[in-house]
């Protein structure tokens, strides 16, 4: 019996930056696979839907996956509203869904415990505004931040979560300000921070708008350390800020230059196949369709529920995102915990600070 | 001079003229006359190139002019005075009048000269030259019309019911204006309800019923109004 | 009574097609285009009849969907009260942004009810307390309707319903009098019609409908976020009512069913279907100049 | 003080921003009176042109900016004749959804082959700040405030003075009338559309510079351009001038002052109020009788 | 009924109404009234604020100052469907007709505000509804026949010439029984025999279905022909007010309105 599993990405609109990135480390996970026999002696069949990053799209395209296509899993997806309206689909269906990118802690927390039908192969937002939290604090030395976010479940719960963290350890957050998706003028936000003076300023959101606030804070002489999202682990973001980007940092689960042997394999393969880095959207990708195959594999059968278990019980299996030898070890709400990491940008180039 | 030979013309598939052949010699005025709805307007429409004859030539001048475009004729020195008081109602009685020196913009002296007759001709627009064109009363909308066609220093003038909605002080001073057109060489063909002041001004009355003429003839001291009647008022024409 | 007949008919084959030869899927899509027909239908009330070209139908679809939500959330109501109630809210706020529009004219008015869109949507994604923001309310499903396919029963008996209550409302003498606003205002006014008053009330009716689907949606997706309700979604309701055909009673039903089933189809193109679905609307407005109704009833007058 | 000179600084420039857009905008839809929602991916094909010129070919920023108008009007020309013209023959308010078609339809194949990622066009100008009093501002942004002034008063120049401008809101007006007075209708829409395409164009190359510039780029800030020119009432130029400006300033100030979220909302509801006040706009006259 | 005023009782009536358009005096205090059963002609040059008082009288603009009174009821600033439905009927100077109705439709369109079946009984009993439709397009037709243009009853408004429009929006205000028919230029772009038809029309209104007629018209052949009483505008100011060969006759109409020696409209 062929494996079908389904894709579900906003591969249009305004997340589809992230999404066709996403999209390449899926494939890739599937070339790998089928490359080395495919999955029950035959090629894993894949499904793509777009769902533009709207949670109605969102909710037909799982439908259709599951009803037309006959997928046993699906890998998505990015935009965290759409991945909640989704989750809920795939858990009537009990196919299971791994997170391609969405972020939002809220979805796991669904969950019911003990069986949960989307898994997320990466820490939620909660542990990764934690890890910021204590790094800004700790590791850059900021005792005030400002917090800019982008208004979108993924940005207010990273804001949210790393405002309560921060506060508990004893930082100061001077200001929150949310920003309209697709937002690219920032000079009166930035003028309020810069009035303020926070020794540090905590973006929460996508990579254009965050490369348009490092660049503008800038030109208007604000001069402090600006901490970014996971979102804003990209090459792009240093080219289009310019030399304001130096000293950005950026939490980041995933660089070209990991010290996790598992993605550095993966980085080398993708680089070869793509001619190109891979970020960490494509290692996202990669390990989310990755897991989806190898729970097929153990279940021996393409068969939803079977894979569900199976997902449960892999703390095995190596993922390319976070420190050496990080495992797709899902808690009982169906997430990952592993350190998140802080690159800086120095000379143009992220670099990774040890883990501590 | 225009000549019109066999027009047939309507709307989309409704035809409305009937092989219309008539000429107007250089200088002269002619009249159509009819009852409502029996295509005076069309005719006149059609030679202005907002309605496409579907058989037939127009020549002014020796030169064919049909099929090119409303602008066109007005390029070559045809002029129309629409029907129905249009006018550009967001643009000021001023840029209305201006704008009917559209295609001699170049001559600015003479457009400047030419505005002030048209003032003197109608003093009421001169009064409201400010106001949108929109705003004016009815009679108002009419001199407008007449006075954008003038800045025009057409060689041929089509006028659709130029009296309509005019006090009868100005429609008699509308007839001295054609008077006065006519004495420098204008061509023109009128059509009125206003049968005396028709008869008063044209050399040849034509009399439309149902999308053809019924009756042509010149005008002169034996043209008897009786006759007119019969062949105008006819069988109760609507 | 032949319209009637023949919306009875296109229901039992809408139900028969999505059920007996699809699956879930089919009837997902079935339930998505017997919510956007009711839209477009309602949305013709005020465009097609009344010639208010209304880029605010999506706010409306929003108004009553977060109605049902948050009365559920806050008060643990039922569909069957959330339903009347959610197009009532709707109504009421559709008479509400009647009162700025009616002086306004033509353009002006489009660009009111675009800002009208707009704030509505910033609001439901910034009032995080009592919308939930971008998260959303979570929404139960209908008691007693728990399963994909007897939702859609519900909905489409809803749809008839609906269908058949335009068709009289556009059949009684309020079409006339819209359709009298639409060609020139102020002589409605001085044959003796209150324009004010029929406006306001299509408007009121329009939203009304638009809000009942509003409910229906938020039910079919379990849950509402502001990103269902925007300007876009707005202007593809328009492009419904102007595809199918304005001011005709089929022509917005055939527009809804056509453009959303249109994206499904296109899906195979998958990366493809945004241009295809921009060429055909190009492609459509071009050659059905009318609508699609339009051309249709020209065809069958042959 | 300090802050609020900041804010109106920035008001300044947002807002000259949004006067640019909307001067092709008040062109083709205050003027022509055509819907063209796909104006906002004129405003983002120009900006990519400029990327291309700049980036791609290398030819530095005046040629870009020639190669920007060239591509817009032959664009803008062959949309008009081969799309808007033959569907308002027969329907005009068709035009509005063949237009929201060509957006979906230009967006998507820009997102085909260019991709998604945001690209920067080159400006050439000096980087970073310049410091005016207490006012920051780069080169760039004052370069957007110095080229909304020049094109606003071509454009007010040529539209009040010349017989383009004359027989431009003739034909706008009343096209019969336009046409017995000698006016090639058919010619002058086609021009003005161009002409309305290549300054949307200029304007999102410019910005370009400044802002990035993705498939999307143009969605936002058109439907701003579409208020500012009904705002400013349909086709006047002063009125766009002073409603952009306006809207700049106050989405300044309030960003400032009450939080970023809030921008939007507070612009959409000026809107609003100020079209109850006055349903022909801002500088919009009553020119029918009843 | 002709003569022998039975109600003397002005049906409308100005008091000292005034009209600032952005500063220019469309009318000034003009006093003004029509009784039940008469016929009055309302004259004066291009301008002189004539449409204004109609505008006024119907409600489709708001006096500046003044008053409008309809059966000794004040109006002033009343909406205008407010007005129609006190059975003041109008046509207009610059036509109004509904463009994509066809000409039926026009006249039943306003036979249904006058007559016709409720809004409610209209969604709920639709039998009834279109029995009554059956009607008011007979009736409809009725009217376009006294002006030999039932052969246009179904065509698009816009599809028709000037003048049979003028005639349809004459057949509209007709249909509706007005108590006070106010026409604005009724006879410009009318043939000759449409003028006799309307002059014979306006009387028969009056005669026999007591309608009460305010006649704005520059065609003077009309307005003497018909009229008991004319009132003379200029400048928005009453100059007379008289039986028409008196008020014709007056210098000051002469000068102003009619010009020497010139021959009226035939
Ligand atoms: N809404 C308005 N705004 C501004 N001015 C107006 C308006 N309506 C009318 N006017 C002006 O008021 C004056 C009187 O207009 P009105 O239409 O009453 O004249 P009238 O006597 O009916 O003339 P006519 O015989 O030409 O129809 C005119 O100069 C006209 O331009
Ligand atoms: N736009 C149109 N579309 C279709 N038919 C039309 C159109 N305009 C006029 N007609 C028809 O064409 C015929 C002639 O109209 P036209 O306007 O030429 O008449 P006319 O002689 O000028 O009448 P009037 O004296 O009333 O102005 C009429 O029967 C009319 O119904
Ligand atoms: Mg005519
Ligand atoms: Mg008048």
């Amino acid at each position: 019996e062929q494996l079908k599993l389904g894709v579900s990405l906003p591969l249009s609109g305004p997340a589809s930056l992230a999404g066709t990135s996403i999209r390449e480390g899926i494939e890739f996970a599937v070339k790998q696979a089928n490359q080395k026999g495919g999955v029950f002696d035959q090629d894993v069949k894949v499904f793509i839907e777009d769902d533009e990053g709207n949670p109605t799209k969102g909710v037909t395209a799982v439908r259709k996956l599951i009803e037309q296509d006959h997928v046993v899993g699906i890998s998505g997806t990015y935009v965290s509203a759409v991945a909640a309206a989704e989750s809920k689909v795939a858990k009537e269906y009990k196919v299971p869904m791994i997170s391609a990118g969405s972020t939002s802690s809220a979805v796991t927390d669904a969950n019911t415990a003990g069986d949960p039908w989307f898994f997320r192969a990466f820490p939620g937002s909660r542990a990764q505004a934690k890890q910021t939290a204590s790094d800004t604090l700790k590791k850059l030395n900021a005792k005030t931040v400002a917090v800019l976010y982008e208004n979108s479940i993924y940005g207010k719960s990273l804001a949210d979560e790393f405002k309560s963290n921060y506060e508990g350890i004893g930082g100061k957050v001077v200001a929150m300000e949310a920003y309209n998706p697709g937002d690219k003028d920032f000079y009166s936000s930035l003028t309020n921070v810069r009035a303020q003076s926070p020794s540090a300023v905590y973006i929460a959101g996508l990579m254009d708008s965050g490369a348009q606030i490092i660049k503008q804070a800038g030109e208007l002489g604000v001069q402090t350390q600006i901490v970014g999202s996971g979102s804003m682990m990209s090459d792009k973001l240093i080219e289009l800020a310019g030399p304001a980007s130096e000293g950005f940092a950026v939490s980041s689960m995933f660089e070209p230059s990991t010290p996790n042997k598992h993605g550095a394999e993966f980085a080398k393969e993708f680089r070869a196949a793509y001619k190109k880095e891979p970020d960490v959207y494509s290692a996202i990708g990669f390990d989310s369709m990755g897991l989806l195959i190898e729970a097929a594999r153990r279940a021996g059968k393409p068969d939803g529920a079977a894979m569900q278990k199976q997902l449960l019980n892999m703390p095995d299996f190596p993922l390319s995102q976070g420190p050496d030898r990080t495992t797709a070890k899902f808690d009982d709400k169906g997430s990952v915990e592993f350190k998140v990491g802080l690159a800086i940008v120095k000379n143009g180039k992220r670099e990774w600070l040890p883990f501590d | 001079m225009l000549e019109c030979k066999s027009i047939d013309a309507g709307y989309g598939k409704v035809q409305i003229l009937y092989g219309l052949d008539f000429t107007v010699p250089k200088g002269g005025l002619s009249a159509i006359l009819g009852g409502n709805g029996t295509g005076k307007s069309t005719a006149l429409k059609t030679l202005a190139g907002l309605v496409k004859p579907t058989r037939g030539e127009i020549l002014l001048d020796g030169k064919r002019i049909d099929g090119k475009g409303a602008h066109a004729m007005a390029a070559a020195g045809l002029c129309l005075v629409p029907q129905g008081k249009e006018v550009l109602g967001g643009l000021s009685v001023h840029e209305n009048i201006t704008v009917g020196a559209y295609h001699r913009r170049k001559d600015k002296p003479g457009i400047a000269e030419d505005v002030e007759m048209v003032y003197a001709e109608f003093p009421r627009l001169k009064a409201r030259y400010k106001a949108p064109a929109g705003l004016l009363s009815g009679g108002e909308r009419q001199m407008l019309s007449l006075g954008r066609a003038l800045m025009a220093r057409p060689s041929m003038l089509l006028l659709d019911e130029p009296s309509a909605a005019l006090a009868p002080k100005v429609v008699g001073e509308i007839s001295d204006i054609i008077r006065k057109l006519r004495a420098r060489g204008l061509t023109m063909l009128l059509v009125e309800q206003n049968v005396s002041m028709a008869l008063e001004l044209a050399d040849e009355v034509h009399i439309l019923r149902e999308g053809r003429f019924a009756y042509s003839r010149k005008n002169g001291p034996d043209l008897k109004v009786e006759e007119l009647r019969e062949f105008y008022l006819g069988k109760g024409q609507s | 009574m032949r319209a009637i007949f023949l919306i009875l008919v296109a229901a039992a084959t809408l139900a028969i097609v999505s059920t007996v030869f699809g699956g879930g899927y089919a009837i997902n899509i079935a339930i998505v285009v017997c919510i956007y027909v009711i839209l477009a239908s309602s949305l013709d009330i005020v465009m097609g009849w009344t010639g208010l070209f209304s880029f605010a139908h999506a706010a409306f679809l929003g108004i009553g969907a977060y109605t049902a939500a948050i009365l559920g959330r806050d008060f643990g109501t039922t569909f069957w009260l959330n339903l009347p109630l959610g197009m009532i809210v709707a109504g009421l706020f559709g008479f509400l942004l009647g009162l700025p529009l009616l002086r306004a004219q033509g353009h002006f008015l489009a660009i009111m009810t675009i800002a009208f869109q707009t704030i509505v949507y910033l609001v439901l994604s910034q009032w995080t307390d009592f919308t939930g923001g971008q998260y959303g309310i979570e929404v139960e499903p209908v008691a007693g309707f728990t399963t994909l396919s007897s939702y859609f029963y519900l909905v489409l008996v809803i749809a008839v319903i609906c269908l058949i209550a335009i068709r009289f409302l556009t059949q009684s003498r309020l079409g006339d009098a819209l359709q009298a606003i639409r060609d020139d205002e102020t002589l409605a006014r001085t044959i003796g019609m209150n324009t004010k008053a029929v406006k306001l009330v299509a408007l009121a009716i329009s939203s009304a409908f638009a809000g009942g689907a509003g409910v229906l949606l938020a039910y079919h997706i379990r849950g509402v976020t502001p990103d269902d309700y925007t300007v876009l979604a707005s202007a593809s309701i328009v492009a419904m009512v102007v595809l199918g055909g304005r001011g005709r009673f089929w022509g917005p039903v055939l527009g809804a069913v056509l453009l959303t089933a249109l994206p499904e189809m296109l899906s195979i193109l998958t990366d493809y279907k945004h241009i295809f679905y921009g060429g055909v609307l190009i492609l459509v407005t071009m050659f059905a100049p009318q609508g699609l109704a339009g051309k249709f009833s020209r065809w069958r007058a042959r | 003080m300090i802050l609020f000179q900041q804010f109106l600084a920035n008001g300044v420039v947002v807002g000259s921003s949004y006067v640019l857009v909307a001067l092709g905008l008040t062109l083709i839809f205050g003027i022509l009176k055509i819907v063209n929602f796909a104006h906002g991916e004129f405003y983002m094909l120009g900006g990519y042109v400029a990327v291309v010129g700049t980036q791609v070919l290398g030819i530095g920023p005046l040629p870009s900016i020639v190669l920007v108008i060239v591509v817009m009007v032959m664009l803008g020309w062959f949309i008009e004749r081969a799309i808007f013209v033959p569907i308002a023959k027969k329907d005009p308010t068709n035009v509005i959804i063949a237009s929201f078609g060509l957006s979906i339809l230009l967006q998507n194949i820009v997102l085909k082959i260019a991709g998604p990622e945001p690209m920067l066009a080159r400006s050439g100008l000096p980087r970073g700040a310049i410091q005016i009093g207490n006012i920051f501002l780069t080169s760039e942004r004052l370069a957007i405030v110095a080229l909304a002034a020049v094109t606003v008063t071509a454009l007010l120049v040529v539209l009040k003075y010349t017989w383009i401008g004359l027989s431009l809101r003739a034909m706008s007006e009343n096209a019969t009338v336009a046409r017995i007075c000698g006016i090639n209708v058919r010619r002058v829409g086609v021009v003005t559309f161009a002409i309305g395409a290549a300054l949307a164009g200029l304007a999102g190359a410019l910005m370009a510079t400044v802002f990035t510039v993705q498939p999307n780029a143009g969605s936002l800030i058109v439907m701003k351009a579409f208020v500012i020119v009904v705002l400013a009432g349909m086709g006047s130029i002063e009125g766009a001038i002073i409603a952009g400006l306006a809207l700049g300033i106050v989405e300044s100030l309030v960003t400032g002052y009450l939080g970023n979220g809030l921008r939007d909302i507070v612009g959409f509801i000026f809107v609003m109020g100020v079209l109850t006040i006055r349903p022909q706009g801002l500088f919009g006259i009553q020119t029918d009788r009843s | 009924m002709t003569g022998e005023q039975k109600n003397i009782a002005p049906i409308i009536r100005a008091e000292a109404l005034t009209k600032n358009f952005q500063g220019m005096v469309a009318l000034n205090a003009f006093d003004f009234s029509v009784n039940e059963g008469e016929i009055v002609g309302l004259i004066g040059p291009n301008g002189s604020g004539k449409s204004t008082v109609v505008n006024l009288l119907t409600g489709v603009l708001a006096p500046t100052s003044g008053r409008v009174l309809i059966d000794g009821k004040d109006f002033t600033g009343a909406a205008p469907h407010v007005v129609a439905r006190h059975g003041v009927v109008r046509t207009f100077q610059m036509i109004r007709l509904f463009p994509s109705l066809t000409v039926e439709r026009n006249i039943v369109l306003a036979l249904q505000e006058q007559s016709g079946p409720g809004y409610m009984s209209s969604f709920l009993n639709r039998r009834n509804a279109m029995a009554w439709h059956e009607k008011a397009a007979c009736k409809a037709r009725d009217m376009l026949a006294l002006f030999e243009m039932e052969k246009h009853a179904h065509k698009l408004a816009t599809d028709l010439s000037i003048g049979q429009q003028r005639m349809v929006e004459l057949a509209r205000g007709l249909a509706t029984n007005p108590r006070i028919f106010i026409l604005d230029e009724p006879a410009a772009g009318l043939s000759p025999i449409n003028v006799d038809r309307l002059i014979e029309m306006i009387r028969r209104m009056r005669d026999e279905f007591g309608v009460t007629i305010l006649l704005v018209e520059h065609v003077m052949r009309v307005v003497q022909a018909v009229c008991d009483r004319v009132v003379v505008l200029d400048y928005g100011q009453k100059v007379a007010d008289g039986k028409p060969d008196v008020v014709v006759q007056d210098p000051k109409v002469i000068e102003a309105y009619i010009g020497l020696g010139r021959s009226s409209h035939a």
